[in-house]
């Protein structure tokens, strides 16, 4: 077998190990990630899954900071100053 | 009259030669399966396009200062687009199957194998004397077999960008094929049986596992293979954007404008790889022809895992899903889906195949980072 | 003491000079345009604000490491700004009414008659004394005419950059300006009975037919004159996104967020060009002299085109279309439009006219392919 | 006439008849191309035609890739999925 | 075996040193704060995230070619990353309630003087000879009392790039921490009979008022004091394409795509200099503590401003708004509106607490361009 | 005092100085303005000012250029159809 081939050899039986030392120390991690996670904030846990399912999580985390702000609370704001608008208008036609 | 003269000795049909007319064939053939036949469109099309453009004879389009050119300079010789990609692409990608159950991981690990077994054979064929690939360019072309279009861009652009060209467009179109390669070798490679392995169903799993995922995955990625670090830390700044839930518009615009932008830009860089001296040579049919070993390696030992963690595991696994550790988000595991409905209508494999087929993103990405780190 | 005497030296007040203070009234007379009067506000407010910012004293925005610059350097110089906008205006065109009925793409090729008389008459000009034009900038004042402003932009860019403001500035302003250029020209050259033809309506076009021309329209560029394919390219290939349907997220972004982007920062760019020494020279009021024969020429030429080809073809066209050959989408198709309703309430010339109406985008660029070829 | 409007005048009728060419050109070409698809695809051209009325063609062609799957293709898919199984479930309660 | 070797001399692990941990302890707890604390989550996940990824081991990102130090030199050596985040800013700002009373200008002047007293304050240390701060560097640190993240990243960048990280961080920091640091000092200041003073109902203001405004800011800015014509120059471009109301799809993408996608690359192009060798040093526990001076002084001056303005008038102001001049768009107004209906729940201060508070916005950008004009 | 911290003196005394004397201008100046707007254009104002709670100033302002039309249309149309789902709901209220 050549040189050549050899370093392939050599290359693939690295990377390989390397892969698979890295996949499972990441199930370990993980597995003792979710363990920690579930033991000391289970109500939490559970939650913020009921949460995720009612709404967007997004909707209640939102930022207030100053970049967030303006796009979202003024959309809000627009439409609901046009459905007043509307009513209001509506209201006006019936009397 | 001169300037007539001049005026047709400029058109492209007086320079035009044979074989850049070939690679006008080739990236009109790109164009028809990305549009027609729907072979993964949001790169090909703009491939296609940018290899017609990088052919028109008698100007500078993808060379000098042309547009393709500059595209190329800014985006993929600084990897600045693929991390881009990788970014979106964290964003839009759910961890919750695979945290569910976690050793789903192991079978984005086997599915590597094909990248492995092709540098392997890619230094065979070389020995052979056929080709002339260096180490650089056999693990360059090994990537194809991570199923991952940003990982085997962003691995090609650094080892080996004299043959990027083919080594993207091998990885988009094979990609595209996944449910034609995939399922002949899942069928031989597992009983009846087998394909009917009903999976119980995942777990919940809280929006702080899904917050902490990423943050671990990089914290191993810094431990242990730091130049998996910019693909895997873009990708893992990606997914804590979307779950994190605190910066919503950030996610947002990752996910669409951002990575809309940079797909089209880093579509027509790679289009001006494009061009008939870099893509007509010998060692572009040589690519091809690894490419599809290295996904039917990647598949073959996907599932293979999946059978040896049965064997030494009461909670079975349906082994199919072992084929979408190669990655092809969400093409291979719909294939598994598929598959496992065939047998037994009463099996729905998908969210389970979710599970490795994030998995082997991360196990590309991770091979990735030990090619460069041992041949870059 | 001395600080405040320094820091009363480095103001505004106490630096500005005549030529910079006429600037600034130029370039908010501009944004009056743009704002009050509508005049191509997407393109005049940005430049007309940038005229603002390049022209305050005392510091380096236009020059040097200034922001303006840095546009200017990473846009305009390397014409990747001018041919974003094309992709993005190639996702928006709709081919639909010139594959209907493919002759009006003559009106479109009749009306560039307007950018090579200009550059006639620029040399005139030169040749009596009264400016000093080179062929060159000749050329690039020519392509004013073309009614189609990223079309100047690129050319002017490439040809003439030292004239970029006032080309850009011409351009843009009589582009707005067309409902009121156009229709005197158009009257005067067209009888009463022949601004009543009703058109036949046009046929339906398949997807198919939508997909495969821009392929031809390239092919075709890339054949015969390889230089107008950078323009054209782009704008084919925005035009394939939209109408392949297969990458509806990749068009949708080139027709909002990045033409958006793109578009602030070009005017932007554009505007640095508008300090004094570069935009209060004589050659400026020849320019915008030149300018606004070239797009009456060009209207004239596209409606004396019109009446030519009925006196040879029974399908008559009426002949206010001719008018749309200019670009300017959609304002000139709308002018005829309007002209048509006043000659004959039931003459809906609307989609008739967008025919010549996009013909006159490929025309214009076709022509700047020709101009750069020749004296490029 | 000196060399400089000579050189205009030649460039005016190059480039005018260039352009004139080309677009005689394109016109044909235009022309071939749509009687080649309206002979050879008519059905096709048809059902793609209605198509387009009646919902974007954008909707049908969609790309299921990667990239493009998570927003939209997903969102539809998971919707179609929804509607079929209501509608099954219905029928198969009547039945 | 000698490879394996290598390998984990590769790791990060084996490569780690104790300076590198701490700094990916800080920029975990950056983290934690943007996501559990919602500390101005939008900069400080990606600052802290970049600080992650610069101080892994082993692979260059906030160095070299990698991505991190490719968006410092491509978006902060160059000012445009800050200077498009004012854009977007101009473009979500309402300068509405400012309009309809001016006079609150002046609450957005006193406010500034927490920048200049931090100058003197960090001067004092280092002619105590606790630091070694240069006047540049004094100037850096005391525009972190403008309460201004961009304004202070600009500032930084070209005063003293070297400490940007530990400028931005306290900078960010300390505006999260704004209904923390506020109350304490505006409850001191203030008579419980102050805070009930309620205001008269702001006057509606036209849209051609908001039109002019962002111009006659823009002239005063050129002729009095053009250093500060970049900040402020995009600003107003933001805020004319806003309230033009003829552009807006460029507002639009200015307070969307573009600004967001320009976060992303600032905040990581920032936590690319949390790197230990230049946070690491005792300059960084100077610069926290400056700061949080800087946002209190700040704030009193605000707050004792309106008293002597007050003093001066019949129709009084609410002196809780003046703490609302320290910038910190829309959290200071919001602190001064839950102080006033504390002391009086029928007293909405909201809206006239906008007024200061982007009063603050152009204030600390005057004192910016007078800094960058006196020691640049 | 050393000479740092007179450098520093010396810079907040014009600095601050600076800050104040540029935000008087700018208060008088705007002052002026809108007092030159509410003089010269009185009826104007009125109306955009109705105009802006009624729709949005962008609506009737809006530019016809090429460009622009696509994005607007569907603003308009969300608009139009958050008022109809008003108006209707209102409706059904009274009903
Ligand atoms: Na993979
Ligand atoms: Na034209
Ligand atoms: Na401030």
């Amino acid at each position: 077998m050549s040189d050549l081939v050899l370093a392939g050899l050599n290359l693939a039986l690295y990377g390989m190990g390397f892969v698979f030392v890295f996949l499972l120390l990441l199930v370990g991690l993980t597995i003792l990630m979710s363990t920690l996670v579930r033991r000391f904030s289970p109500t939490i846990a559970v939650a913020q899954r009921q949460n995720s399912n009612g709404q967007k999580p997004g909707g209640a985390r939102r930022s207030s900071s100053k970049v967030e702000a303006p796009s979202l609370d003024q959309d809000q704001g627009r439409l609901i100053a046009v459905v007043s608008a509307a009513i209001k208008q509506h209201r006006s036609g019936l009397d | 009259m001169n300037q007539l003269v001049e005026l047709w000795q400029s058109t492209g049909l007086y320079q035009i030669e044979a074989d850049q007319f070939l690679m006008l064939v080739i990236s009109g053939l790109l164009l028809y399966l990305a549009i027609s036949k729907k072979f993964e469109p949001l790169l090909l099309l703009p491939i296609g396009f940018g290899g017609l453009l990088a052919n028109i004879p008698g100007v500078d389009i993808a060379v000098g200062q042309g547009i393709l050119a500059q595209f190329y300079a800014i985006g993929l010789q600084t990897t600045i687009f693929p991390l881009l990609i990788f970014l979106g692409v964290g964003a839009m990608t759910d961890f919750g199957p695979l945290l569910a159950n976690p050793k789903t991981l192991l079978l984005g690990a086997a599915a590597q194998f094909g990248i492995f077994a092709t540098v392997i054979g890619a230094l065979l064929l070389s020995d052979l004397g056929l080709f002339e690939f260096s180490v650089r360019q056999a693990a360059a072309i090994g990537i194809i077999g991570g199923a991952d279009g940003p990982t085997a861009i962003y691995v090609a652009g650094i080892l080996a960008p004299e043959l990027l060209g083919a080594i993207a467009v091998a990885a988009y179109s094979y990609m595209a094929l996944v449910p034609l390669i995939q399922p002949p070798i899942m069928r031989a490679l597992t009983t009846e049986k087998e394909r009917r392995i009903e999976m119980t169903q995942l777990r919940a799993v809280s929006q702080r596992e899904k917050i902490l995922f990423p943050l671990v995955l990089l914290v191993l990625v810094g431990l242990v293979i730091p130049s998996a670090a910019p693909l895997l830390g873009m990708f893992c700044l990606g997914n804590l954007m979307k779950e994190s839930g605190v910066v919503d518009r950030l996610s947002k615009t990752a996910q669409n404008a951002l990575i809309n932008i940079v797909t089209i830009m880093l579509g027509l860089a790679v289009g001006s790889k494009l061009v008939a001296d870099q893509f007509l040579v010998p060692e572009t049919l040589g690519i091809m022809a690894l490419g599809i070993v290295a996904f039917s390696i990647g598949t073959a030992s996907g599932v293979l895992m999946a059978k040896v963690m049965n064997a030494f595991s009461t909670n079975k696994v349906n082994p199919l899903i072992g084929a979408a550790g190669v990655s092809a988000v969400p093409m291979a595991a719909r294939v598994a889906n598929k598959l496992g409905i065939e047998a037994n209508p009463h099996n729905f494999l998908l969210m389970h195949a979710m599970g490795p087929n994030v998995a082997g993103v991360i196990g590309s990405a991770v091979a990735a980072g030990v090619l460069i780190q041992i041949v870059g």
